[in-house]
């Protein structure tokens, strides 16, 4: 899950980062009264936000007070902007980049850093670009830093900071439970100090039991996901017209796939996980019907799942929520046989093969 | 012997007790597991199935000498489980649970690594070794027949999903390995190559892939380098949008990183064919 | 080093461990007003306070001031008072024992704890007593903490503030460097709780530069050994009258050994340790003279301490304190022969064996 | 060739410009140990000695290709260096270093362990290799002869004297070890007996030890058990006083466990003969 800016500079200063002075406004009379000039920034989870138009100057009261005025409610690329962050404006001497992140093979914390920042670090020449995959049981130790500001050829005294923000960095992505924290820029200002200009921080949103303070709408899903997750479904809008639901990421994207490359569209990706209740999957067309789709695919391979409970629930949900579309079942594995006459019972068709229920569910649909 | 289970394993169920540890307790007793102790902080002293004594911690079951735990407690409780797994000495650790925050896994790990500990999981269906009979995990157990294809995959339904479909087309198999879902789980591809290569019951492999990270592409260049055996693939996602996580944690194109694409393209180039549907896999074995 | 019960309680009150109400007194005027009956601990370095006298009951404030009064300044088993603790009477309902101290074998934490406490636990049945040595790499977890809970038969609402406790004291052993940490006892009081009523901490003291917050004076140490150990000197008094010189832990024991089995009794162990400066050596003779024995025996045997250095600082030492005493000097290894003719110009005999150089010293010094 | 260090052993020093390090590693090169390369903090680029090149860092270093370090840093700064030689693999880790922080020992043996590391102090004197003319720490270079005579001691001065007493006898070293005088130190003398156990140029061994702990007593009970080859020991600390900590941090009679009395006791009833004095070990020697 994503943090908002103004989220990951309130870490880093919890964790002794040094971030910019600044403040969140939500409405006009948030704005407190100009001191100095400020730059007001969206706080909208979007890369290139000034490009876009999401970032304002302001050398005046006035000048503040427009900028907010015309960022807050305003849209950038679909985004609605709800807060702003107005911030001391940078005496800006050079721009750097440093990371901490999971690296999925190691399974370790990867440190990725460049005296060259402000851009994509995807842009930035490979050479200078430092990177360490970090022990996770040994943890960061300074001769890490050291190796960096070798690296980068920071001078002595802006090597220390660094130094000093890496372990604060690392210890941010292990008690925060980060997949990603990112400071770009990191920059050198005027007085010769580092400062977080920006922040990314990316949490695992299956730690956040741990993290209640980081609950927040996550503004790169739609309301239907947003509402289908919060009932405990993995589901991704697509833009077809076959609803699925399946058991399983794998079977789902398969089921996605195979679909596809039938020529035909699915509606959406609906994954049931681990459930083996019946109402859970009655409940879940909930989101199908709202969607709309001409038609749905339920494609069911029966482990913690089992096919009898998922028949019993396509059969509840037939009648809750009164499905006039046409809906195709693949069951097997356990209790298939028991879940197929439950399904031939309720007067749903269903197939003990994967490819023919697919094949079913895109004919019936035609083309569109 | 199936690779890294075999007769001899012993297994112990971490959370015996709950919903998902007693359903597929039982189920691996009837796929002939030798289950040997139970956990369970509130029913210590009974007995799961009127067969397996249930007792109140790992240590106290180390009594009946496992070598191998499920472990099948709720995602915040995991990391203490496995970790009193690591302490008493186990030597398979399989994750059954879902949604385990990554840096425990990532503990849990390397912790593991260092005392030469499997580890299985979090968020995989386990591990079945056909011809020993013995379950690890949550694969339905007749989808199985015994015979020389060895199965890895990162994904549960989809791995029953062929494991049913070579096991109908007159084929069977070895031992079949879910890795799981997750962005950090204790096996790669290139741990179970290396000993599938090496194990006699085996004769062919089928790698089952999915987007995210990058270890379709290392297992496609060890298997250029390392594997002499016949290697077939099939990689899902396919169809889906970049950025959105394919429910696994782990299923995600990250800034062009981890298409399927890509890990298509690496096993084509490494001479490992990969079928368009699940059940096209047989399709492309022996 | 060992911290005092009131410092040791900081500590755990710091870390969230529970402990009684209380407060330190210095001189009379801390004390505060009475409100309920109280216990006044003489704050000594010493196993048995209470058998000792050193601690007082009191139901009023009159008692308190008597206790207090009758405290400070005395001494208990030759140790002076300077601090009393005053602290709430706790209603007894059962004493617990728990520690967490270096197993030197596995090089790990070993946690020790008996539902028998309040004695020593070196008297409590070994089949009363939960020992386990902690995995330093996977860290205190609740697995240990509820073995111990089964072990001890605890009820489970004691069970789980015992595994709260036990987090915390193991979090104490890590964070503040202990060799040590004990609580004995840790008691059940009348609601149900546990509380800390006693602490013990040893800190290792190489640490100190992390825990400046510890220096305390250690009130086992004699004043000449402290002020020696203030400039560096590995010092302890014993009650001989051959004052020792030696380099390296061992050959000083080895020494102060070799002395005694020739029946020449030392007057102390000073170890050079690893020095190579003359200087550091001559001013070590200060606090032999201060010891003011009939001979001094130098032994050293040359590794990082080079023989050539230590015959110069003995050179200077004879003239700056005009040493009177018979010295007798033992020296082997790198640059001996150097270090022999500078002692030789000087008038000082030396031996290259140290069996020679004991012999000669007890011979000089006499029966006494 | 010697125990844990050879003529393939290719040493890097960390802090070779400090006082310490820079006398130490000149007496090394004397020895014969090869020094492949230096690191200074301020002084990189310059070379030791005309000789060994002097870097930044211990990952600069590893260009020279070393297997072992000396470690000769301020006690603050030990355990970074140590976890850098660690996460940079080297196989052998001597800390020179003196008051380093138990705690911070306990972190570096556990991580050096998990790796198949060898630690060698902190606080000791080091190690050498008489016949593979090794020297890795501090002990005088002159007091050794080839021999057959393998010595660990918990000491260093009071190694020098006991060796220096067995090269006087006519007799010679094999493997000189120090273990170091912390309470937590790398190797224990089970550790080194198991490789003098085996070491063909071995002999005979000599342990030094002295009050503190129960690891003499240990060794003993190994010996008895393992050991085949003769073992004669020393015993510092008979005459002091308990409580008190005799200049190690580690030498020290608590609760009356440690004593000298109970480690010569273990090893005389492990047909183990304790010498009186230091200067009487070769006598107990064949």
């Amino acid at each position: 899950m994503n943090l908002y800016e103004y989220m990951g500079k309130d870490v880093f200063r919890k964790h002794g980062i040094p971030v910019p002075d600044g403040y969140v406004v939500e409405q006009e009379s948030d704005i407190r009264p100009f001191q100095k000039p400020v730059v007001i920034k969206s706080q909208i989870l979007l890369g290139g936000r000034g490009k876009s138009g999401g970032i304002k100057f302001a050398k005046s009261e006035q000048e503040l007070k427009d900028g907010v005025k015309q960022l807050l409610g305003s849209k950038i690329r679909d985004l609605a902007v709800t807060k702003v962050l107005v911030e001391e404006m940078l005496d800006i001497k050079k721009e750097m980049y440093v990371s901490i992140a999971l690296d999925r093979t190691s399974k370790s914390p990867i440190l990725i850093c460049s005296a060259e920042g402000g851009v994509e670090i995807e842009s930035v020449d490979h050479d200078k670009i430092f990177t360490r995959i970090i022990d996770p049981l040994l943890g960061y130790s300074q001769f890490i830093g050291r190796d960096a500001v070798n690296f980068m050829k920071l001078d002595p005294e802006i090597g220390k900071q660094f130094i000093s923000i890496l372990a604060k960095l690392y210890e941010i992505f292990n008690q925060e439970d980060c997949e990603l924290v990112e400071i770009n820029p990191l920059m050198i200002v005027g007085n010769g100090k580092l400062v977080a200009a920006d922040s990314k921080m990316v949490i695992d949103s299956d730690s956040l039991f741990r993290h209640r303070e980081f609950e927040v709408i996550d503004p790169e899903k739609t309301p239907l996901e947003l509402e289908a997750n919060s009932k405990g479904y993995s589901f991704i809008e697509l833009d077809g017209n076959i609803g699925v639901i399946a058991n399983g990421a794998g079977l789902t994207m398969a089921t996605l796939d195979a679909l596809t490359l039938h020529k035909g569209k699915p509606r959406n990706f609906l994954d049931l996980g681990g459930t083996d209740n019946s109402e859970t999957v009655a409940a879940s067309f909930e989101f199908i019907m709202k969607a709309k789709p001409k038609s749905i695919l339920v494609n069911i391979f029966g482990g913690i799942t089992k096919c009898d409970t998922v028949a019993n629930g396509i059969a509840m949900a037939k009648t809750r929520f009164d499905i006039r579309q046409p809906i195709v079942v693949r069951l097997s594995g356990i209790r298939d046989e028991e879940g197929r006459k439950i399904l031939k019972d309720a007067g749903i068709d269903s197939f003990p093969s994967m490819m023919e229920a697919v094949e079913r569910v895109v004919k019936i649909t035609g083309g569109n | 012997m199936s690779v890294f289970v075999d007769r001899n394993t012993r297994v112990v169920v971490q959370g015996i007790t709950g919903k998902q540890g007693s359903f597929h307790a039982g189920e691996m007793l009837a796929f002939g597991t030798n289950i040997v102790a139970g956990t369970s902080p509130t029913k210590a002293g009974t007995k799961f199935n009127d067969k397996v004594p249930v007792v109140s911690s790992l240590r106290e079951a180390m009594q009946y000498e496992p070598n191998a735990t499920m472990i099948s407690v709720a995602a915040p409780y995991v990391k203490d489980a496995a970790f009193e797994a690591i302490d008493a000495g186990i030597k398979l650790l399989y994750i059954l649970t879902e949604h385990v925050p990554f840096h425990d896994s990532m503990d849990i790990y390397h912790n593991a690594k260092r005392k030469g500990i499997v580890m299985l999981g979090p968020n995989g269906p386990g591990i079945t070794g056909v011809a020993s009979q013995c379950k690890i995990g949550i694969m339905p157990g007749k989808i199985f027949r015994k015979g020389n294809v060895a199965v890895a995959s990162r994904s549960g339904t989809l791995t029953y999903e062929i494991v049913d479909a070579v096991t109908k087309s007159g084929r069977g198999e070895s031992t079949v390995i879910g890795l799981g879902g997750d962005p950090v789980v204790g096996l790669n591809y290139i741990d179970v190559l290396q000993q599938f290569e090496k194990d006699p019951e085996t004769e062919q492999i089928v790698l089952v892939g999915e987007i995210g990270g990058s270890n379709e592409e290392l297992a496609a260049a060890y298997i250029k380098k390392h594997v002499k055996k016949k290697v077939v693939a099939y990689i899902t996602g396919r169809s889906a949008p970049p950025g959105k996580r394919m429910g696994h944690a782990g299923a995600i194109i990250e800034k062009g990183v981890g298409t399927a694409e890509s890990k298509i393209k690496a096993f084509n180039e490494a001479g490992v064919k990969v079928a368009d549907y699940p059940i096209n896999v047989p399709d492309l074995l022996e």
